[in-house]
């Protein structure tokens, strides 16, 4: 695709729209977005950087082949969910450690959950983007 | 005992995720065997489980039911989830020769797990909606598995199947839309509770038969099985083996499962319904294997015609009826898997599976008649093999129910079983071959022959020992009957004492 | 066919071979050990608790009739395995052979003595199936395999009638033990299934017994070596029908339909098989024929309850196993030593050949029914016994003596003619004499026919009384065996027998013809299994054509019906319409949403241009999301709309490829749209029904209450989505998964091309 | 750049010394920033055209509005109307802005502008093709977005010493 | 009934009536990329929707459906008016080989 | 006085969008219609930002309706240069007063 | 406005049913789409529908205030939005790689699986 306007476009874009998507994905557990939002999000920015610049350079952007990225996020998912065996609890028990509690505050949480919905969010980048790329690479 | 149920399902994930990840090496073959048998290992446990203490549930997240997603195993539900880990070992072991690189490096393995994952899960989950994802599970990767190979007969075959399972799959996520509306739940026990205080009964009957419907695609029963034999005769074998084996039971585990706890209240007319749709199944699908000339669109109809009996157990709904589908369950699984492995080597050995151009496996090829004959004349329903006694309690049952009709329709299918049966046996075993020498195992490298053979004769092994010591799986089959139609201890299991 | 191809390199079998006999021998042994006992009057019983979860139990019997019965299969069957060792000698598949043949021998030894219905039906199975296998030997060629298919396929239909039958008479009678049933042989044949059981018991017999009309598959089954034939089908297998009447005899014979079935069936196929027999020139088919006639007559004596009647059955079993086991193997002889089993060709064997003459003529005297071999006894008997039928007795009694005139013309075509006749023909090979292994058989089986005929007390007492009192209960109404009885009645139909076989033997070459065109006038069952098979298929076809033509469509307007019928025809049948619904709240914004999916809908149906079609998807997309807008679902808004961004994606890439829609005329499908418009008001009937019952929300309220305090979450819908529920989209992300690696995997699999 | 970030440093820095995040506390840190900023300027020794470049981002948001609100009115007119009074044209305007941003900047508020449309730079990115409304002169419509919107883009966001 | 509840009222008709005549035009089209600014309005039309169902509510949380939709909905634009270059640079290919 | 103020500006910003609706609908030609779509509607939506900026009025708030705005002008021009540009490779001449006609049905 | 709703979900269904039957498997897809929010929106409105209350937990409250949604069927159609897309993704790379392997994308045409001369009396 030889649009100066759109490689342009994109090169803010792109960039924008990850960005944007880790936003929603960490805030997603109190306001709207999570996971699957961001993830999705977090992929429009690599389609759009492949429909501007072709798959080869949205290939090279992101390093790792889109299918790995999504495997990986299945796995992180899981393990995020196996976590809570080492507590004696149940599959997908999510634990909790708050960083800074105070009294009326619980502080910043780092959690399994949102592990876990980092792995969604991995799933769904990788999935769409590997569905995407090699689509536009048989045209 | 939270673990007890989840490990069988967090396995074949977790199996999958290695096993792709290390897909451009051998490892990842090696992960998927070594992944099923600690699965195995872990179904053997909940089976021990279950025996010990008769229905076990756990619920997901730490959330009690029915708010979270309740895992819960009973007799049916372990003896599944134990059948599927033996098949799953089987097939992944007989993957190892059958699955070429290039199929590994698409993620052949990793579409495998996650298929036995999705039906794990089926068999486990105590979730109604949960269900739905694991039939999605399943699906998906089934038609990955489906069509890896992109032969034009297997995109042909492919476009049947996505598209006549996509329409059930969305009456499935529609009738739990519609059942949620009446009940507010997802759990199947809660609803299977609450669904008697609904005031429009007849809306329930409805809604039970629009699931009827969804699961009768899924288990490819009378007017709804075109997919099965458009599709099945045309991945790699051991994706058509785990097919066969597997997929459309899992259709048929979710109608006993919910026509045994949930749509229990208009029996008189639902289950006549599925009398009607087992005898049909029956007839249709064993004719269909009757016009068939190739040794896999044979074995693909005859699991339509097998799913008949099946769903006989059920319709009949007599504690001997519903021990008999349970019995013809693990029985098939064995046994049709089987058969298409076996159809594999066929096609290894002599060329084909297409009877015309095959022939002379009985002279050359001894070792494998003995394999093949096991499991073809247990589906043709000889003594003392598997089939036989699957094949005498359902007729056994409708005799007792006085379902004269039922009992002469399900014999005479027996018999054109038999037919389709010695079909392949005469075609491709007796019948010199069409051209050249016979094929004889010795083709194979020592190596595939292990890997090919092996599982087959495991599972003959297991057919075997299911005809000639019968008791201890029939007196299963019964106690997992009488489970299934009292759902008092399931409910309560479940519910946590709420019953 | 010629099964002795082999007879070129007379390699020995070694132990492959003789196992089997000495199985064979150690089992007649021990059966004539117990023999005394059994004369006595007792009855062994042996149990095995087989599956006691269904009643069913490996229950084994010795009585007189399964001692005969045992004493036959053992004894023949040791004969005929030292005889293939020889006869199949070298053959590569005869290990497979001989596996078989002992494996068929030890089922039926287990049909014989198995007191369990069930039981005895997982042995009478066996023997189907090891007898597929042994008749199918010659799976080289169509016709062996078409015979082996023939076999099992009539059997096999019969023993799923015989299995129904079983199931209904042990749930009739409370029991499988066979024993416990005959005990209520009063209460049996006063149930209302009776008739049932007794069609569908029937039903298996006369098929396994080859009774007419499913008397066809057997004069194919000779497809198999001789041996096998000499086995199967003189002694045993064919016997097992004869044998469960017998057994089932005490119990349910004396009614009026027991009485006429049997008689009539049996002395039809007697007669019919003696006339077929006559016309063969093959001396194995005319021997099979032979066969049938034996087990007509057989049939024809189980119809009674007489002591004649029985006594006869039981010495005429004994009989014609003897002789026609010997016979057969005696055909095996010239076959193996000539090439041939053509009557009109063999001719002087009887001096290269002395042994095997001897042995064939003392078989055929006993067969002719000459005194003093047994088969003359067996032939007195067998008048009395027709004599002293109730009803017709003299239509049967001709019908039986017609029969065995054209037996004894038989006996003389098979087992002179060969031998004693000159015909100047060149036989494919030099006859020579078989070899003792070979000659054994026939030796011994002819020699015990006549020694019991000069010595009849000793059959009376190990076999025949004891046989006699399994069937009636007690030896009282046993008859005597004895050659002399005095002129009466059965000797002067004897000599009538003689007169008129003579004749027949002299004139069956002249008959032959006219035979033949009777034959032929009559129902050709044969032809008729070929009708059917073809009849099978053609339906088969058809049927599958109809149901799974291979068009998309058609499956999915099948689905679409179905599911039209589930769910309207449901709602009608179970009267589950939902009142008129209440519109009152709907505001313009409701309306103008609904009017804009709509619009999106229908447009997408209905445009011929692919892009207007991915548009208006696109406005449906908007419209649902605006309806999650509106109706408090941010989240699920912003799904839908970037899920429906990407689906424009994809199929905007997609389509860069594919052609228009419609390549050929609009696409206007009325019927299609009458039931598309059906299914969407059943939906929506069921809808608003669903909507009428009142919501219980207690799992939402204990999401609203639970989600910040305990899974610290304050978007209740993503703490559900990754905490409550995180197993289904744990699952869900799996969906994805897969659903990327297939897609991937379908676009790289066909194009085979570098992973980047 | 370094100033940009400088400058959010003090509106934060403002912020949390005021221990408030509000809509004034915001706008008057990053006001605070830049005018001390712009004081130590000769101590720091930055020798930065940020002071200038603020100025002109302000003047091509303001110019820029205004643009937008005065042409929309002309394409108001024309929809209402019934008949089309516009006469529209495309042609081709050369380009003087050379980087990305620059080009990004210009082509995006040109079709922001109403009664103008960027259809396409060239290759060579010298000529820009434009759909304009109310082309009864189109050079004169050219002339007035490169002395107008495009020498504010320049001067906003390239570097031309 | 304050003054921004009739202005709600009638801001939300106001936005389906442009929705609605933007759906006129991508029923009729006729050319595709006709056809694709009738698509993009109505996207654009959606933001502000979902600006008034964020006042309307008093809940913030649809702004951020606004947000998403403003950085990403043009997407679908971008693509389509590829496919419509695409597709006729793919044709000319085609006559081109076809003439030679 | 801000309620009035945000109400003027939804009011405005809901009539652009229908003013922009009839663009799309009306206007001779794809070129035009997209003048209609990008600026009409971006500015429609603009406005009823603004106004829910000024409704809220609460920083964070704010900041997501410049972000919208901000997003909406980065991307339509963007969207409106592609579809030109395929336009014009479609061969769709512009509309000009002296022909009546909408050209060819494409595609 | 549960009601109206309902008669557009029939609507969905309909047409959806319609583009599912047709020759062109290219409509199948469309219908699927269609279809897939039809289901999509029985969920929702099967868990009743509340305007203008999204479940959302305003900062210092334990739950939330006032009636709001359903979060529920939120989560379920949520759920099933990616699911679908999956779904969708998966079925029209089938299509497209169909066209490009069989040449055709009518299903009367597609007859390698079950081909047409197969008769086998
Ligand atoms: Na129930
Ligand atoms: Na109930």
């Amino acid at each position: 695709m030889n649009s100066i306007i759109l490689r342009v476009g994109t090169q803010y874009l792109c960039g924008l729209l990850v960005l944007f998507s880790l936003y929603m994905l960490i805030r997603g557990h109190n306001e709207p977005g999570g996971g699957f939002i961001g993830g999705l999000i977090g992929s429009t920015g690599f389609v759009l950087f492949a429909l501007a610049c072709g798959t080869a350079d949205a290939r090279n952007a992101l390093k790792v082949m889109p299918q790995n990225i999504a495997m990986a996020g299945l796995g992180i998912a899981l393990l995020a969910g196996i976590f809570a065996a080492f507590f004696g609890d149940a599959l997908f028990t999510g634990q909790w450690l708050f960083i800074n509690e105070t009294a009326d505050s619980k502080g910043i949480p780092i959690s399994t959950v949102l592990f876990f919905d980092i792995g969604v969010y991995l799933v769904v980048f990788g999935s769409i983007l590997s569905i995407v790329f090699a689509m536009e690479e048989e045209i | 005992m939270t673990w007890t149920l989840a490990t069988p399902l967090v396995l074949p994930f977790l199996t999958a995720v290695l096993a792709f990840l290390a897909r451009y090496g051998a490892a990842g073959r090696w992960f998927s065997v070594a992944g099923n048998a600690v699965l195995l290992a872990a179904s053997i446990l909940l089976m021990v489980r279950v025996l010990d203490q008769g229905v076990i549930a756990a619920q997901m997240g730490g959330w009690s039911a029915p708010f979270g997603i309740t895992l819960v195993a009973d007799y049916l539900s372990a003896v599944m989830v134990v059948i599927t880990a033996i098949t799953a070992l089987a097939v992944s072991v007989y993957a190892l020769t059958d699955i070429d690189a290039r199929k590994e490096r698409l993620g052949y393995h990793a579409l495998f797990n996650i298929l036995i994952g999705g039906v794990v899960g089926a068999f486990l989950t105590g979730d109604l909606f949960n269900l739905y994802v694991w039939f999605e599970v399943m699906l998906i990767s089934s038609f990955g598995l489906l069509i890896l190979g992109g032969n034009k007969d297997q995109i042909d075959g492919g476009i049947k199947y996505v598209t006549l399972n996509l329409i059930s799959t969305i009456l499935f996520l529609s009738g739990i839309g519609l059942l949620y509306g009446m009940t507010g739940t997802l759990n199947m026990a809660d609803i299977a509770r609450t669904l008697d205080t609904v005031e429009n009964q007849g809306l329930v009957t409805v809604v039970a038969m629009m699931f009827m419907v969804a699961f009768g695609v899924k288990a490819a029963v009378f007017p709804l099985f075109f997919w099965l034999p458009a599709a099945y005769h045309t991945p790699a074998f051991s994706v058509s083996a785990v097919f066969a084996g597997l997929l459309t039971k899992v259709g048929v585990y979710a109608l006993i499962r919910m026509f045994t706890l949930v749509f229990d209240g208009d029996v008189a007319f639902t289950h006549q319904i599925l009398l009607w749709v087992a005898g049909l199944t029956m007839v249709t699908g064993v004719l269909g294997a009757a016009a068939q000339n190739d040794m896999r669109k044979i074995l693909s109809f005859h699991i339509v015609s097998q799913i008949g009996y099946m769903i006989m157990g059920l319709a009949l709904l007599t504690p001997l009826a519903v021990a008999g589908a349970v019995f013809y369950l693990v029985h098939h699984i064995v046994v049709k898997a089987n058969l298409f492995l076996i159809a594999g080597v066929a096609e290894r050995t002599a060329g084909s599976t297409n009877l015309d151009r095959i022939g002379g496996l009985y002279k050359s090829a001894p070792l494998l008649a003995i394999l093949f004959f096991i499991p073809a004349f247990s589906l043709a329903g000889f003594p003392p093999l598997s089939g036989f006694w699957a094949k005498y309690v359902l007729v056994a049952a409708a005799i007792e129910d006085q379902g004269w009709i039922i009992a002469a329709v399900a014999l005479l299918v027996g018999l054109l079983t038999i037919f389709s049966m010695t079909k392949i046996w005469a075609e491709a075993f007796w019948k010199p071959h069409p051209e050249g020498a016979d094929p004889a195992l010795s083709q194979l490298t020592p190596q595939a022959r292990r890997h090919l053979l092996i599982p087959i004769a495991g599972l003959a092994a297991m057919t075997l020992v299911i005809g000639f010591s019968p008791d201890p799986f029939v007196t299963f089959a019964k106690d997992a009957a009488a489970q299934l139609l009292d759902p008092t201890a399931y409910i309560t299991t479940v519910l946590g004492g709420k019953a | 066919m010629n099964d002795t191809a082999t007879a070129t390199q007379p390699k020995g079998n070694g132990l492959v071979g003789l196992i089997p006999v000495g199985i064979a021998l150690l089992l007649f042994g021990w059966f004539l050990s117990l023999a005394p006992a059994v004369a006595e009057g007792q009855s062994l019983r042996l149990v095995w608790d087989w599956v006691p979860s269904l009643g069913i139990a490996m229950s084994f019997l010795l009585d007189g009739l399964s001692l005969t019965f045992a004493l036959l299969i053992s004894g023949i069957g040791a004969l005929v395995l030292l005889y293939s060792n020889t006869y199949l000698a070298g053959h590569p598949q005869f290990a497979r052979f001989a596996l078989f043949l002992t494996s068929f021998m030890l089922a039926m030894l287990g049909l014989v003595l198995a007191d369990n219905l069930i039981g005895l039906f997982v042995f009478w199975e066996l023997t189907t199936i090891t007898s597929y296998l042994l008749i199918g030997f010659g799976h080289d060629t169509a016709k062996g395999r078409r015979s082996a298919l023939q076999a099992l396929f009539v059997t096999g239909a019969g023993a799923l009638a015989l299995l129904a039958g079983f199931i209904l008479l042990g749930f009739s009678m409370g029991s499988f033990e066979l024993s416990e049933i005959l005990a209520q042989a009063d209460a049996l044949k006063a149930h209302e299934m009776y008739l049932p059981i007794l069609i569908l018991i029937l039903a298996g017999t006369f098929t396994k017994s080859a009774q007419f009309p499913f008397h066809f598959w057997l004069p194919n089954a000779m497809a198999a070596p001789t041996p096998v034939s000499a086995f199967l089908h003189s002694a045993t297998m064919v016997k097992a029908g004869v044998y469960l009447m017998a057994r089932m005899h005490p119990g349910m014979a004396g009614t009026d339909v027991w009485f006429w079935t049997l008689t009539i069936a049996g002395a039809f196929t007697a007669v019919f098989a003696s006339i077929l027999a006559l016309r063969q020139t093959d001396l194995k088919q005319a021997l099979a024929y032979t066969t049938l006639m034996a087990l007509g007559t057989l049939t024809l004596f189980l119809g009674q309850t007489s002591g004649y009647a029985m006594t006869a059955f039981a010495t005429f079993l004994v009989v014609h196993s003897l002789y026609k086991a010997s016979l057969f193997l005696v055909v095996g002889c010239i076959d193996h030593s000539t090439g041939t089993r053509e009557a009109d060709v063999l001719g002087g064997l009887g001096r290269v050949m002395p042994v095997t003459a001897f042995a064939a003529g003392l078989a055929a005297l006993s067969m002719a029914g000459f005194p003093p071999f047994l088969g003359f006894i067996g032939k007195e008997l067998k008048y009395a016994g027709i004599l002293a039928i109730g009803s017709e007795p003299f239509l049967f009694a001709a019908a039986l003596l017609l029969a065995n005139a054209l037996m004894f013309a038989i006996a003389g075509i098979v087992a002179l003619r060969p031998f004693w006749q000159r015909t100047g023909i060149a036989l494919p090979r030099k006859p020579h004499e078989a070899p003792w292994t070979m000659l054994a058989g026939p030796v011994i089986l002819a020699i015990l026919g006549a020694l019991f005929g000069v010595y009849p007390d000793l059959l009376q007492t190990s076999l025949v009384d004891p046989t006699v009192k399994s069937l009636l209960g007690s030896i009282e109404d046993s008859k005597e065996l004895k050659l002399w009885a005095g002129v009466n009645m059965p000797l002067i139909m004897s000599i009538a027998t003689v007169a008129l076989g003579i004749t027949l033997y002299l004139a069956h070459k002249r008959l032959r013809p006219a035979l033949g065109r009777l034959v032929d006038a009559s129902p050709q069952f044969d032809k008729g299994w070929d009708k059917f098979l073809l009849g099978l298929k053609r339906f088969a076809a058809w049927q599958t054509r109809i149901i799974q033509p291979g068009i998309l469509r058609r499956y999915i307007f099948a689905t679409f019906a179905t599911v039209l019928v589930a769910i309207g025809g449901t709602m009608i049948a179970r009267q589950a319409m939902p009142t008129l619904p209440d519109l009152s709240d709907v505001t313009f914004q409701n309306i103008a949403l609904v009017v804009l999916i709509s619009a999106g809908a229908i447009l997408t149906a209905l445009t011929s241009s692919r892009i207007a079609a991915m548009a208006a998807l696109g406005v449906v997309g908007i419209g649902v999301a605006m309806i999650f807008i509106v109706f408090s679902a941010p989240d699920v808004a912003i799904t839908q709309l970037l899920v429906e961004t990407l689906v424009v994606v994809l199929v905007a890439v997609a389509l860069l490829r594919l052609p228009v829609l419609d390549e050929n005329g609009r696409d206007h499908r009325p019927l299609d749209a009458i039931l598309a418009g059906a299914i969407g008001l059943s939906v929506t009937l069921v809808l608003l029904a669903v909507l009428e019952t009142p919501l219980d929300l207690r799992l939402t309220e204990y999401f609203e209450v639970t989600s910040w305090p305990e899974a610290f979450g304050r978007n209740i819908v993503n703490v559900i989505l990754v905490d409550f529920r995180a197993l289904d989209t744990f699952g869900e992300i799996a969906v994805v998964v897969i659903a990327a690696l297939s897609a991937y995997a379908l676009l790289r699999t066909t194009h085979p091309r570098k992973d980047p | 750049m370094n100033t940009l970030v400088a400058n959010i440093f003090f509106a934060v820095a403002w912020m949390i010394l005021f221990n408030t995040f509000t809509w004034l506390s915001v706008l008057s840190g990053l006001a605070v920033g830049y005018f001390v900023l712009m004081l130590i300027q000769p101590l720091a020794g930055v020798k930065s055209t940020y002071f200038k470049r603020v100025w002109y981002w302000i003047r091509l948001l303001v110019m820029f509005n205004y643009e937008l609100i005065v042409s929309s009115i002309e394409v108001l007119w024309d929809i209402f109307t019934p008949k089309h009074r516009s006469n529209p044209a495309i042609v081709d305007m050369p380009l003087d802005v050379k980087t990305d941003a620059g080009i990004l900047l210009v082509t995006n508020l040109i079709s922001l502008t109403p009664g103008t449309l960027s259809i396409d730079v060239s290759e060579d990115r010298k000529t820009l093709k434009l759909h304009i409304m109310f082309a009864d002169d189109p050079e004169a419509v050219c002339r007035s977005l490169k002395q107008g919107m495009e020498r504010w883009v320049i001067d906003a966001v390239e570097d031309r010493e | 009934m304050t003054l921004m509840d009739t202005v709600l009222t009638l801001g939300f008709a106001l936005v389906f009536i442009g929705v609605g005549l933007a759906l006129i035009r991508l029923a009729i089209g006729p050319t595709l990329p006709d056809r694709v600014v009738a698509l993009d309005q109505m996207t654009v039309s959606i933001v502000a929707f979902c600006g008034l169902a964020a006042i309307r509510s008093q809940d913030a949380a649809f702004l951020d459906v606004a947000l998403v939709l403003a950085l990403v909905g043009f997407l679908a634009t971008v693509a389509l008016a590829r496919f419509a270059e695409r597709a006729v640079g793919r044709r000319k290919a085609q006559e081109e080989e076809e003439n030679t | 006085m801000i309620d009035l103020a945000a109400a003027v500006l939804v009011f405005l910003g809901a009539a652009m969008t229908v003013v922009a609706g009839i663009g799309v609908l009306r206007l001779p030609d794809v070129f035009t219609r997209m003048h209609a779509a990008t600026k009409v509607g971006t500015l429609g939506s603009g406005l009823i930002m603004a106004g829910a900026a000024l409704h809220f009025a609460d920083p964070a708030i704010v900041l997501r309706c410049v972000l919208v705005v901000f997003f909406l002008l980065l991307t339509a021009p963007i969207g409106a240069h592609m579809v030109g540009r395929a336009s014009l490779r479609l061969g769709i001449t512009p509309w000009s007063p002296q022909q009546d006609t909408d050209p060819q049905k494409n595609e | 406005m549960e009601a109206l709703l309902a008669i557009t979900i029939g609507v969905l269904v309909a047409t959806s049913v319609y583009l599912m039957l047709a020759r062109n498997v290219l409509r199948f897809i469309f219908g699927l789409v269609l279809i897939s929010n039809a289901a999509n929106l029985i969920i929702f409105v099967s868990g009743r529908l509340t305007a203008g209350a999204p479940p959302l937990i305003p900062e210092g409250a334990d739950g939330p205030v006032g009636d709001v949604a359903n979060a529920l069927p939120q989560a379920l159609v949520l759920t099933a939005i990616v699911i679908g897309f999956g779904l969708f993704a998966f079925a029209l790379v089938l299509m497209f790689r169909a066209y490009t392997t069989l040449g055709t994308l009518y299903s009367d045409d597609m007859r390698i699986a079950e081909p047409r001369t197969e008769d086998t009396t």
